[in-house]
């Protein structure tokens, strides 16, 4: 039955009704109690959240200046996350570094946090590689593009994890268009079937490019998963420590041979669907600014700020870092060059491949044409 | 009714082709991901939401497969829609659909029910995209028995041909060539007198080496026939515009008079069209052809990144290479050995 | 909020909790009274209930004859419905005449009951067509085979109605297999958003193959819809009276313009997968005991026997009618013959084609040399 | 260690490969709809599951996406599945998972993620089944770079060939030629010194015309060139096995040494296999070919129904025919004109 899951286990209860979801910190700041939730985020310290606000404020900053490089014709394309911040650290945070972690394309500061390089946030966008990171080392497939797909790798690796009696969990990140996504409901039947240790965690950002959510889901996303038998928590994807309760239970069930929940976190896409994006064309700036008075750094700060923790020294230090990531990213940049033209016969195969080798030679022969100079 | 003539893009010629659907047939549907308020990610249904209403230029949920199974059944009661597929390489969810249900449906029901659908699809490279946004999949849609695979190459051509496709009761497969979006030129709204669908084009004369290709490759080819001629050496260039069925009977006119083929696309080279092309020209004309035809293509990689896909495309260098080759004057694998 | 239905308008209600489905007839026999689904088969007079008598026995009686055909080499294979007579017949003499179905391959008690001619619906099986009958001319497609797929094409007509204007319904037949695929999740996304007026039928004989339906779900199938915003019921599938009672709800919602609804009927597939399959595999014989006790035949005749409506007479003109079905299926089979050669080039497209109107002329002078008495 | 020689169906001999494959590599999966209790539609599975266990031996809900998808996952994970499509026309529900997914993840991840993932599909007709039962997708694959293709032809190539594929750290499409799962042979159960997986073979030596072929059509070729030899003619068959990448230095060698070439496939004529041999041959032995390559496949339409598909499948005469035209000699098309 349909309940919230105030005062109840929520590693038990089966979805959250329609009107609520978890929340923790109000967008003015204040800490509100929930029975439910508040145990998964009593060891929260004031330092980690003061952490925690750096994070979301570097991952912005990272957001800006990927931004001004795209203007700048440095990079092809850049998708923001600007507003979706406490969704991605939130639940990125609540992460061991053992659990695997499967995105689609506007995941960088779930990225951020797992450990990938700054630089090798933008190869993608730079267009010098496909991917930019090696998965085993962070612990996070590189992005998946193609809506949706990411889901089912999720839930196999989540049954690679079962299989080897580990108790890592997988986790995929998906959209809100996304779940209209055929693989997306597979994903969930499988999950199901197999009670496989993976995390569905969507991010709804309210819009799929020009498509609002409401074209995609006449109900609530968090309740298409109570009907493949998916348990599934709808949250504040802006109140970042609610986001990090909800991971943490989803974790927790996962690890416990519980199988997987589905994580609805509301948020929304504060900039453009990418840089090549105008959403003029179809949504209101009163939206806008609705979502704007929910804001999750200032909401964070507000927080810190009536513990009275938002001091000049963690805002100095909170500017600085961001300053500094800032600073690397731009540098590492400008020092991404287009690799050897060869490479793109590179890891097609892991095996020699007849075909492929003679095509590489023959295109090697050809390129030693203009070595002369003869063009 | 007067005639419009003006100067658009490539995109725009389409919009113009799409309006005149629309206008002329009100069993016309546009179907698609972000076609409405946005007009398309390339802005090419730009306006006509607003124009036909949202009854008749509607914005599908995230889903290729439903987009294109949809489709389907609105074409069992009598609709003829118009898909879009944002990129190439998101039509693959909706591959079932396509090649199991849409190219078969006309065979299965002995003809009862006619699927005049057509997919309009940007396809191929050369704007420096991120992965799954450069593809050329022509060669599956090709193979397919049930489908047509038409292309375009200039602004009047796209105009003429998505009109064409879209009043064929076949389903048709339409590639867009996005690089080409952007290319101006004449359009005279009109298709009264247009060669059929199935037609291929001699976009230019020659005398020495045939050179076929399709879509974003056109611009290039007459490029490269217009280096060549410099060179001395007459290119005659095909555009193939049908890419099942291949106007055989074009190409072999002009193989038989050059004895010479070139053909080329982005696609990758092992059975890509290139090698239908090149089959078929070889079983028509072996006695005519004083070399083995050259393909120039893709490689069989998967589409690189953006910083190194001119070594993916095919380009005019390239191109004038397989020329010399097959002219047997000195080009890259001039003593090359396996 | 989940209820069972009793006692509400059940067009209303949204779905039957876990241990309920709609049954007006006990497996003994016995009419039950449903406040919520009784006013919907009132008009069903004891005529009516002895024809839907005479369409079980008669669909059971050509399952039978084309089992038997197959047996003796005249079929290439079958999909024996038995079991299932209830769930097709009630659910499709709901239906009206411009309705369109469109169902998969086990759907032949649908294909009768839209009129299609006995002996069109062994062409498929005897090979010589892929479909059988022109689907304008019974409001009904020929079966899809890929399993899932004839969902989407079910929901695009239904959107086709609503353009225009009528308030003809489109009906999705499929199994609690299929509802694991991309296709059909796709299906009710879209039939939500556009409301459209589509009634998704699920025939949950408990197996697809030999895979047992806890394989595809862990939840009831009728729980899976409510969560995409589709209102569903589930109905006893071995209870002609509820489901077509079910049935009717569904359309009359459809028609009125309150969307799909999505309707599981709990059934039993008594006989092999096809006629290739080897059940003895994969379940036991219990099973199949406890739903014999089920039977939708006896137990329909025990209602009509307790009515005193199971005369000598009505056996003996079912039994006439059987009869006759079965001598003119059999005749009918024996009649069809391959066609000709040159017909494999038919209709793959409406217009001509100058690649394979070129294979065609070979093929013809191909087959011309062995005229001449070459071969 | 000592060798199992035994008499084998071609299905018991995939059978006896995937029991090695599973007891060698505790990372090997199977995975596929009724592969466990039933043992597959054809039986190829069967007793594997009470053998290695359901954990091992996996029955998966009815999606075939996500049974690619999910066998991804696992191969991020280290694991080495080995899927079991049931029939060749249901491979399509996962065409994005594998060639957007499946096809393209080592090269996405610049080498660090390993796909060795064996696809199994049973194809082809000749048995008459319904639709969708019969289909040779097999060209689809061969054109989408990162996967390999591989077919197999008797018990004993199909029992090496099965447990290479799972072997190989690439993605290995394996398509089993249905309508000879029940051909017998001799298999000797080893696979130390087999040829290597990308190797055609020529399995009859002939002098006038290479025969080249795969699959279901090598034993009909293997007919066809008995046929030919009491009438004079010596055909050379070759056995391509692997269909992605295909092996020209084999084919090449029997062409310059016989000037001819027969290709024959049960696929669909236009951009099939048969168009990339043909033209790959013509590129590198031009100067050797005395005709033009003739390709005998089946039509441009859909498999048709049962009752129809000996007028669709290549079969002996039409492989004859073929030859005759090769050779000059009097066949269906003399005198035929467009
Ligand atoms: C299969 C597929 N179809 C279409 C696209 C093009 N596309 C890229 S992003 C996007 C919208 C995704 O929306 P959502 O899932 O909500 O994620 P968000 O962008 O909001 O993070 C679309 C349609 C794609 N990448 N893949
Ligand atoms: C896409 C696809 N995959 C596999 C098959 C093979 N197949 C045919 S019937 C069947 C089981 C279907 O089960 P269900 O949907 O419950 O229908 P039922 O046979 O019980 O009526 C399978 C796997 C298919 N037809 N289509
Ligand atoms: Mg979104
Ligand atoms: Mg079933």
């Amino acid at each position: 039955m349909r309940s919230t899951m105030a005062g109840h286990d929520p590693r038990q209860a089966e979805f959250l009704g329609q009107e609520d979801f978890v929340q923790l910190v109000t967008p003015a700041g204040e800490r509100i109690p929930s029975p439910g939730f508040d145990p998964w985020v009593a060891d929260v310290t004031d330092e980690q959240l003061a952490s925690l606000y750096e994070d979301l404020s570097v991952v912005r900053r990272i957001d800006i200046e990927a931004t001004a490089l795209q203007r700048q014709g440095e990079l092809g394309l850049w998708p923001p996350l600007l507003g979706q911040e406490a969704a991605q650290i939130g639940s990125a945070r609540a992460l061991r570094s053992d659990d695997f972690v499967f995105t689609s394309y506007r995941e960088n500061a779930v990225a951020y946090c797992r450990g990938v390089k700054i630089t090798d946030l933008l190869r993608v966008w730079r267009g010098t590689s496909h991917g930019g990171w090696n998965p085993y080392d962070v612990g996070m497939a590189v992005p998946a593009v193609v809506i949706g797909a990411q889901t089912l790798h999720a839930t196999g690796y989540a049954l690679g994890c079962a299989k080897d009696g580990v108790d890592s969990v997988a986790v995929a990140y998906f959209g809100d268009g996304a779940t209209s996504q055929g693989d997306v409901n597979e994903a969930m039947v499988f999950a199901a079937t197999f009670k496989a240790p993976v995390v569905f965690f969507c991010q709804n950002n309210q819009w799929a490019i020009s498509e609002p959510v409401t074209l995609q889901a006449k109900a609530h996303i968090s309740e298409r998963a109570p009907g493949f038998g998916i348990p599934s928590l709808r949250v504040d994807g802006n109140d970042v420590l609610a986001v990090m309760a909800a991971t943490r239970v989803a974790l927790d069930r996962a690890r416990n041979g519980d199988g997987p929940t589905f994580i609805e976190a509301v948020t929304y896409r504060m900039g453009p669907h990418t840089t090549s994006d105008d959403p003029t064309r179809y949504r209101d700036r009163d939206e806008l600014e609705q979502w704007a008075a929910k804001d999750p750094i200032s909401r964070l700060g507000a927080l810190l700020d009536s513990k009275g923790l938002l001091t000049d020294e963690l805002t100095a230090r909170v500017k600085a870092r961001a300053d500094e990531v800032a600073r690397e990213l731009r540098a590492g940049c400008l020092a991404l060059t287009a690799p050897d033209p060869l490479t793109i016969f590179d890891n097609v195969y892991a095996t020699p491949h007849r075909g492929l080798d003679r095509q590489r030679s023959q295109y090697a022969a050809y390129l030693a044409m203009f070595d002369g100079g003869a063009e | 009714m007067s005639v419009t003539t003006s100067q658009l893009t490539l995109a725009k010629a389409i919009t113009s082709g799409l309006r005149h659907a629309l206008a002329d047939d009100n069993r016309v549907l546009l179907m698609g991901e972000d076609i409405g308020a946005l007009g398309g990610v390339f802005r090419v249904t730009d306006g006509l939401q607003k124009e036909f209403g949202a009854d008749r230029v509607m914005d599908m949920p995230l889903a290729e497969s439903a987009i294109i199974g949809t489709a389907i059944g609105l074409a069992f009661r009598g609709f003829r829609p118009v898909v879009e597929i944002q990129f190439d390489g998101f039509i693959y969810p909706g591959f079932d659909q396509i090649v199991a249900q849409l190219a078969k449906m006309r065979y299965r029901t002995g003809g009862a029910v006619s699927m005049p659908i057509t997919i309009r699809v940007p396809y191929g490279g050369g704007i420096g995209a991120v992965e799954h946004h450069s593809e050329s999949p022509e060669a599956y849609f090709a193979h397919t028995a049930g489908l047509r695979v038409v292309t375009c190459s200039t602004p009047q051509e796209a105009h003429v041909l998505i009109r064409q496709a879209i009043a064929c009761d076949d389903p048709v497969l339409f590639f867009e060539p996005k690089r080409r979006y952007w290319t101006k030129g004449e359009v005279t709204e009109e298709i009264a007198d247009a060669i059929p669908l199935e037609s291929a084009r001699v976009v230019r004369d020659g005398t020495d080496v045939t050179l076929v290709t399709y879509g974003p490759l056109v611009a290039t080819a007459l490029d490269a026939a217009a280096a060549a001629a410099s060179d001395g050496v007459s290119i005659e260039v095909i555009d193939l515009r049908s890419l099942a069925p291949i106007d055989f009977p074009t190409v072999e006119a002009s193989v038989r008079k050059t004895g010479r083929l070139v053909v080329s696309h982005e696609a990758q080279l092992s059975g890509g069209l290139g090698a239908e092309i090149a089959a078929g020209v070889t079983e028509r004309c072996f006695n005519w052809l004083e070399a083995a035809p050259a393909r120039v293509t893709g490689f069989d990689v998967p589409y690189p990144p953006g910083s190194l896909e001119e070594h993916f495309l095919p380009g005019l260098d390239r191109i004038l290479d397989a020329v010399d080759r097959v002219l047997g004057r000195p080009n890259s694998l001039t003593g090359w050995t396996e």
